[in-house]
């Protein structure tokens, strides 16, 4: 029964894409709105009666593998088209789902006015769809097919707005980065199968600890290249430039895919393969290190910043690599809380910060605004919730998942406690930057477009402008509409928001340490293999840890407070003296730069080689030795060009001589 | 004469056709350079199948006499059309496609 | 006596065939190959291939070179010019070339097939090479071999005509049409 | 001397009497010029019979005519693929220049002599047979090619693909006559018995220099790098159905026999080959991926995919098993379907634009015309090997077959591959999906400065045919291929079990 609450959890959002993909000729707007959320709501609902299901269960046998049917028999390998349901996965569906229903709902009345309304949703749907796969999946190769689809659905609504060249090649670069990580997961795919003999999660990870001894090469090569995927898809070091650029897409998409989803699976990806980590600690510490190293740098570039939605986007950045180092030092079940609050209070921030940008019409930069408070109480209270909860403030769902991470490393000692430490300095920043937020934007003197709202009532709808650039679009289909929504006047988002909010704020109380550990528990049968399953830090410990991170959450406030509010020139000052610093930060610690420099020219230049050089030159390559020789090297260069029969043929020669001599010193 | 040197006779003529298509510029020269290459391959069959004293190579000789006179009849075909459409007799000259 | 033979054969084949490679005027290096086939159909005879060598003469140095002469009149007997595009190609390509030729050298000389290092047995079977032998194998074990060849044949025909053949249209419409 | 008429089983030769008789019929109609409109349909009923002949000696496993060609499972099936493909291309041509140009019959006749030559080559099992077939094929194709007479590209493909055509036949020819004179056969079956009873001749020189000439000349055919060179140019040159039939339906044929002569003439010495054809494999994956990243003329991309798509079935051989041909005849048959639907549309768009093929012409397609881009939308999703597609299956197959013989790094090259291939065939759909039509400036996805100037003194082709979107017998193939793309990404069974009718075949010879 619970595999069929789970089919169904998958069939329903696909049902919903393919209703309003082919109906959207018949279909009327609001109704493709209406399906495309039920379709999600639906899906929640299986997700929750799957749950009931599995937990009637006896904690051992709490998973599930169930095949719709073969999809592929090739040779020895056996693809079955199946699901694996056990707690971590029904964990993923029910953030997935819950978190997905919010946001349709708030697209619903954010979206209105877009003329390509129909195709949101649709493609909503579908990426829903495509990372159910992904997490439910019960095998590498599922997992590959939701991965592939859960990249193309993000490209396809990062570059919604098609219109907008920004937007086009902001989805051009995140399917590109996407990909290099679905390299790196077939590779291991490839690995797993070479050396286990199957794909499926029950029979690799049982037979694993059999096959590999601990920290063998092979292990953390596969380790490394599944490290690969999950860096990609999660926004991590060095794969992380495409996230922020990915913020070109509708605030819903970015508050869906790019915070409480789709980002996130990288995280899922560690969880769900811990056995074959712990086999190789290798990969696991490089996990570590790299989530720790893309925490404090997202930082710092979150402080940065000023495009509002971009100082959120690497806050999320930052947000999973605590996941990453927690899945990394083996606190799993700290990292799946820290994932489940994070999608709450994160998509709560994005809807805010989606509601202040309307407000804005389409501005994003926070130098601009000001004085939202009375304009916009009920967003402006959300938002402080939303940042509350990302600071860590005590009592705030950030707080306890967020320090149960910072705990375990500390817990682990040794090497970890260098990360405990730099998690803490983490912690600081991120209260920094989310309350760098609220001061800029909430208080202080109404800038025109809160001064209209307050007087007014509605929002200013401004020349359609794209925000990135300022140049001035067309308003045909595939641009965001002239008029824009704020949650003040609709109900839709308000209730979102509402629960989100909610969420944020007592979410955590599911798991305080001491009084109830649901989340620990609930997780429990699929961590219990793991050395570190019944590893934690004593309720006394435990305790001090928070203490700690309210310290320096309310220290991180404060300080910001005095920055922004008590002394608003110093951060001027500061930015004059440390320009050089600013620069860095802002620019994204030139990250874009280096990957150019590093990946993308070296790329080119050998598609330039093997274009011209090679068809080219292999042929008078060979030859310029004795082209030199005549003195005509130079006039022959310039003369030869491909398209040239003769040259064809030399080559052609080139080619059978090299086989040629090759079997002659094989014949020896 | 031992079948060495035919073999090697057969492969001089190959070498000599391959340069032919290398070094020529003129399609029909390059058609006879062609020519030349099948009828190495024509003579290294025709050595072996004397020194296996079986006449299967000779069957196949003759089947490759036919399949060159056949390329000659569409390479000089071609040949005409592009004459025909002014187009330059010159393998150097024809790369309008290329890239 | 043989040996005579074969190299008056051999040296008269690669001498035409370098003649063919060599020569400036296509009509040259047509007819040097219609040397080259005569020279080679004398060594056919000497591997006892007297079918084949009447073949080779009958067909080809007959037939076919007689539609090359006929192709290199009717496009007019143009002299490759002495400016190469890309001269160093005149240098590489016949160096690999002759590097080709040694590693095929080696390969059959250095074959461990002790056979090639003689003329081949004497105990061939009777008609070795007969018009009567060969047709026989080829309506036999070869015959569909032999049928795809001769519609390889028609099958070449059709494209000759296409390719060459004038059609009404043409002459209409194409600027070289006034000529037929 | 008396004449013993070999025995012929008429049943299994039943696909090429018919094909034969029916380009007989076909090469007569050109005299009659009421029978002459009826050619597509001639050639049709042609194919269809052919196909027939074809299903029904579907578990036909015996030698014919004195071994001369051998009808089974991988002859089959692979026969069938050319047959499609030829009966797509016939479609295609309908009112195509060049066949009005070429006279429709003559045409026909070319396009059919070809596949003759084909379905010999997928069945041949002598030396003698696997030569004639393979000019049967590809000597139609040389003057095909050329049909075009308007257009001097299609001349320059033309001459261009014959003399480098006829130089890798050459080459073939002498590697056939090494390997004839090493094992003193001509059968396929005797030259293996022939190399093993020899003394030591399994790696004698003679032996192995012969069996890389060969490999050479069928690199050639199949587009193998580094003897791939003709390959973008002759596409981009010919008549696109040409080039559709010529990418499809010769790949079929000439892996046919390649599978056969390597797998069963050349089984014995599969150790001595298989680095090489894995090096060259390695290197098509390599070039033709790397080729087709800055390509502009959507014929040529394609020409640079089918090198590395060629380089990834190459790697089906390389394992000399069985699971090595079933990937490759699956990721074929995919192949073939991928193809047919990107040419469609390339060939109704060259229609409506007056004959350009460039990358550009297809921007904003998909918000006009979605019946068309939709066909190729999937065609190059499937290329690109994404799920669910029958390429991402085929590459699957493929890379497990791989694994399955310890060819780890092989498979690792083909996953890099598709990642590369990525970048130019999301560059297609990016210009379908994202771009508004006739807005040419500031485009992210094109950098329209790089387009080629006008070739100089191309004249302008007068033909134009805005309605091509609306004719069934361009669109239906489109349509057909990419439901079938689809529909065999989702459940692959029944063509897997079509490709393991082709590797069973073989069982005899290959683990």
């Amino acid at each position: 029964m619970t595999a069929t609450w789970a089919w169904l959890v998958l069939l329903f959002p696909l049902l919903g894409s393919l209703t309003i993909g082919f109906g959207f000729k018949v279909l009327p707007a609001r109704v493709a709105g209406l399906i495309g959320i039920s379709a999600i709501v639906a899906a929640f609902i299986c997700g929750i009666l799957a749950l009931i299901g599995l937990q009637g269960e006896p904690s051992e046998s709490r998973h599930v593998a169930s095949s719709l049917w073969e999809y592929a028999n090739v040779g020895g390998l056996r693809i079955d088209l199946g699901i694996y349901v056990d707690p971590l996965s029904i964990f993923m569906v029910l953030v997935v789902t819950g978190v997905s229903s919010l946001i349709h709902i708030y697209s619903y009345s954010y979206m209105k006015s877009d003329q390509g309304y129909h195709r949101f949703f649709s493609y909503l749907n579908f990426f829903v769809f495509s990372m159910l796969v992904l997490v439910l999946g019960g095998n590498f190769i599922m997992l590959i097919v939701g991965w592939a689809l859960v990249g193309f659905a993000s490209y396809a609504l990062i570059s919604y707005w098609y219109r907008r060249n920004t937007a086009t090649k902001a989805g051009m670069k995140a399917f590109v980065i996407n990909v290099v990580g679905d390299i790196g997961l077939y590779i291991a795919a490839i690995l797993i199968f070479k050396n286990l003999g199957s794909v499926d999660y029950g029979t690799v990870f049982e037979k694993a600890p059999e096959v590999f001894t601990t920290n063998e090469w092979e292990i953390v090569a596969i380790c490394l290249c599944l490290l690969v995927g999950a860096f990609a898809k999660s926004a991590q070091m060095p794969f992380h430039t495409w996230l922020a650029d990915a913020m070109e897409g509708p605030t819903p998409v970015s508050s869906l895919i790019h915070a409480a989803t789709m980002v996130t699976a990288g995280v899922y990806l560690i969880a769900r393969c811990h056995s074959l980590f712990e086999l190789a600690p290798t990969a696991a510490d490089v996990a570590a290190w790299v989530g720790l190293a893309t925490l404090m740098i997202a930082g710092t570039i979150a402080i940065a910043v000023t495009d509002l939605k971009r100082i959120i986007a690497y806050s999320t950045m930052s947000q999973i690599g605590y996941m990453f180092v927690g899945v990394g030092i083996g606190a799993y079940s700290a990292g799946m809380f820290h994932l489940m609050t994070h999608a709450f209070f994160k998509a709560l921030l994005f809807m805010a910060a989606g509601s202040i940008i309307s407000a804005m019409a389409n501005m994003q930069d926070i130098d601009k605004m000001k004085g939202f408070r009375k304009a916009m109480p009920f967003t402006a209270a959300m938002l402080i919730i939303g940042a509350l909860a990302l600071s860590g403030f005590p009592g705030t769902s950030g707080w306890f998942s967020k320090d149960e991470i910072i705990d375990f490393a500390h817990f682990r000692g040794g090497m970890y406690d260098w990360m405990w430490a730099g998690m803490l300095i983490g912690a600081f920043m991120t209260a920094v930057y989310s309350f760098r937020i609220i001061f800029r934007i909430l208080p202080g003197p109404a800038c025109k477009e809160a001064e209209y709202l307050e007087e007014h009532g509605h929002v200013i709808h401004g020349e359609p402008k794209n925000p990135a650039t300022g140049e001035l679009e067309d308003t045909e289909v595939g641009y965001p509409g002239e008029e824009h929504h704020i949650a003040e006047q609709a109900g839709g988002m308000k209730f979102a928001m509402s629960v989100l909010g909610i969420l944020a704020l007592i979410g955590g109380l599911v798991q305080v340490p001491g009084v109830d550990e649901v989340i620990t528990n609930f997780l429990e049968p699929t961590f219990e293999d793991s050395v570190f399953a019944h590893m934690h830090p004593s309720t006394h410990e435990a305790w001090v840890g928070l203490g700690e991170g309210a310290l320096i959450s309310i220290l991180g406030i404060t300080f910001t407070w005095f920055l922004y509010i008590r002394r608003p020139d110093l951060p001027v000052k500061f930015r004059e003296r440390f320009r050089a610093v600013h620069a860095l930060c802002v620019n994204k610690w030139y990250g874009d730069e280096i990957i150019d420099f590093l990946i993308v020219s070296p790329v080119k230049a050998f598609g330039r080689f093997c274009n011209r050089v090679f068809e080219r030159f292999a042929i008078d390559g060979a030859t310029a030795g004795v082209a030199g020789l005549t003195r005509s090297a130079g006039a022959a260069v310039r003369d030869m060009q491909s398209g040239m029969l003769r040259g064809y043929a030399v080559l052609m020669l080139f080619g059978i001589l090299a086989i040629a001599i090759y079997f002659l010193i094989r014949s020896i | 004469m031992d079948i060495e040197w035919y073999l090697v006779l057969s492969a001089l003529l190959f070498a000599t056709g391959f340069i032919g298509v290398m070094v020529r510029r003129n399609p029909v020269v390059i058609l006879l350079c062609l020519e030349l290459m099948l009828s190495a391959g024509a003579l290294a069959l025709l050595a072996f199948s004397r020194m296996l004293g079986n006449q299967d190579g000779q069957v196949f000789v003759l089947i490759v006499l036919v399949v060159a006179a056949c390329e000659v009849v569409v390479g000089l075909g071609l040949v005409v059309a592009m004459y025909r459409r002014r187009l330059p007799l010159d393998v150097d000259e024809i790369k309008e496609l290329k890239g | 006596m043989e040996q005579i033979a074969f190299f008056v054969g051999a040296i008269g084949a690669l001498g035409a065939a370098f003649a063919v490679v060599i020569v400036k005027n296509p009509f040259y290096s047509v007819l040097a190959l219609v040397i080259h086939l005569v020279f080679l159909a004398g060594i056919f005879l000497l591997l006892m291939a007297q079918f084949l060598a009447a073949a080779l003469i009958v067909v080809y140095a007959g037939a076919v070179m007689v539609l090359y002469v006929f192709v290199a009149a009717y496009v007019g007997g143009i002299e490759e010019p002495k400016w190469d595009s890309s001269p160093e190609l005149r240098i590489v390509g016949p160096i690999l070339a002759v590097a080709l030729f040694i590693a095929i050298s080696i390969a059959v000389l250095g074959s461990g097939l002790s056979a090639l290092g003689t003329p081949g047995p004497d105990d061939v079977p009777s008609g070795f090479g007969t018009p009567e032998a060969v047709g026989h194998l080829m309506m036999e074990d070869f015959l569909i071999a032999f049928e795809a060849a001769s519609l390889l044949l028609l099958i070449a025909a059709v494209a000759a005509i296409v390719l060459a053949g004038r059609r009404r249209e043409d002459r209409k419409k194409l600027p070289g049409g006034e000529g037929a | 001397m008396t004449f013993d008429a070999p025995t012929i089983d008429y049943a299994g030769l039943s696909p090429i009497i018919a094909l034969t008789a029916g380009l007989v019929v076909i090469v007569l109609a050109a005299v009659f010029d009421r029978v002459k409109r009826f050619g597509p349909g001639l050639a049709l009923l042609t194919y269809a019979v052919t196909a027939g002949c074809l299903i029904w000696q579907w578990n036909a496993d015996l030698d014919l005519v004195s071994g001369a060609l051998r009808i089974d499972g991988l002859a089959v099936t692979l026969s069938l693929l050319a047959v499609i493909a030829a009966a797509v291309s016939v479609l295609l041509a309908i009112g195509d220049p060049s066949e009005t140009q070429a006279g429709r019959s003559d045409w026909l006749a070319l396009l059919t002599g070809s596949l003759l030559g084909m379905v010999i080559l997928a069945q041949a099992t002598s030396m003698l047979t696997f030569f004639v077939g393979l000019e049967l094929l590809s000597i139609p194709l040389y003057a095909l090619c050329g049909t075009n007479l308007r257009r001097r590209e299609s001349l320059e493909s033309g001459l261009k693909y014959l003399i480098v055509g006829s130089v890798g036949s050459a080459t073939l020819l002498y590697g056939l006559a090494m390997i004839y004179g090493a094992s003193g056969a001509t059968g396929f079956q005797a030259i293996a018995d022939g190399l093993q009873a020899g003394d030591g001749m399994l790696s004698d020189s003679l032996t192995l220099v012969g069996v890389g000439l060969v490999a050479v000349g069928l690199a050639f055919k199949v587009s193998i790098a580094p003897f791939h060179q003709w390959t973008p140019d002759v596409y981009q040159g010919a008549p696109t159905p040409v080039t559709a039939f010529m990418a499809v339906a010769t790949k079929a044929a000439a892996f046919a026999v390649f599978i056969r002569f390597f797998l069963v003439a050349l089984g014995p010495l599969a150790d001595q080959w298989d680095v090489m054809l894995a090096a060259l494999a390695a290197l098509s994956i390599v070039v033709g991926n790397v080729g087709a990243l800055a390509q502009t003329s959507l014929k040529r991309m394609l020409g640079y995919s089918g090198i590395a798509q060629a380089g990834y079935m190459l790697a089906g051989i390389v394992t000399a098993t069985q699971a090595g041909v079933d990937a490759l005849v699956f990721y074929l048959s995919a192949y073939v379907a991928m193809n047919v639907a990107a040419f469609a549309v390339v060939v109704i768009r060259e229609r409506q634009t007056g004959f350009s093929d460039d990358i550009s012409t297809l921007r904003g397609l998909g918000r006009e015309k979605p019946l068309l881009a939709w066909p190729l939308t999937i065609a190059m999703l499937a290329l690109a090997g994404l799920p669910p597609t029958a390429g991402f299956i085929g590459k699957l197959y493929l890379i497990e077959a791989l694994i399955d013989d310890d060819w780890t790094w092989l498979a690792v090259m083909i996953a890099i591959g598709t990642m590369i291939s990525l970048g130019y065939y999301l560059r297609v759909v990016a210009a379908l999906w994202m771009s508004p039509a006739g807005e040419a400036e500031g485009d992210a996805a094109i950098d329209t400065a790089s387009l080629p100037p006008q070739i100089a003194g191309a004249q302008a082709d007068p033909f134009e045919d805005p309605g091509a979107d609306r004719r069934w017998y361009l669109v239906a193939p489109a349509l057909i291929a990419m439901a079938a793309a689809l529909f065999f990404g989702v459940i692959p069974q029944p063509l897997v079990d079509f490709a393991q009718h082709a590797g069973d075949a073989l069982s005899v010879w290959v683990p």
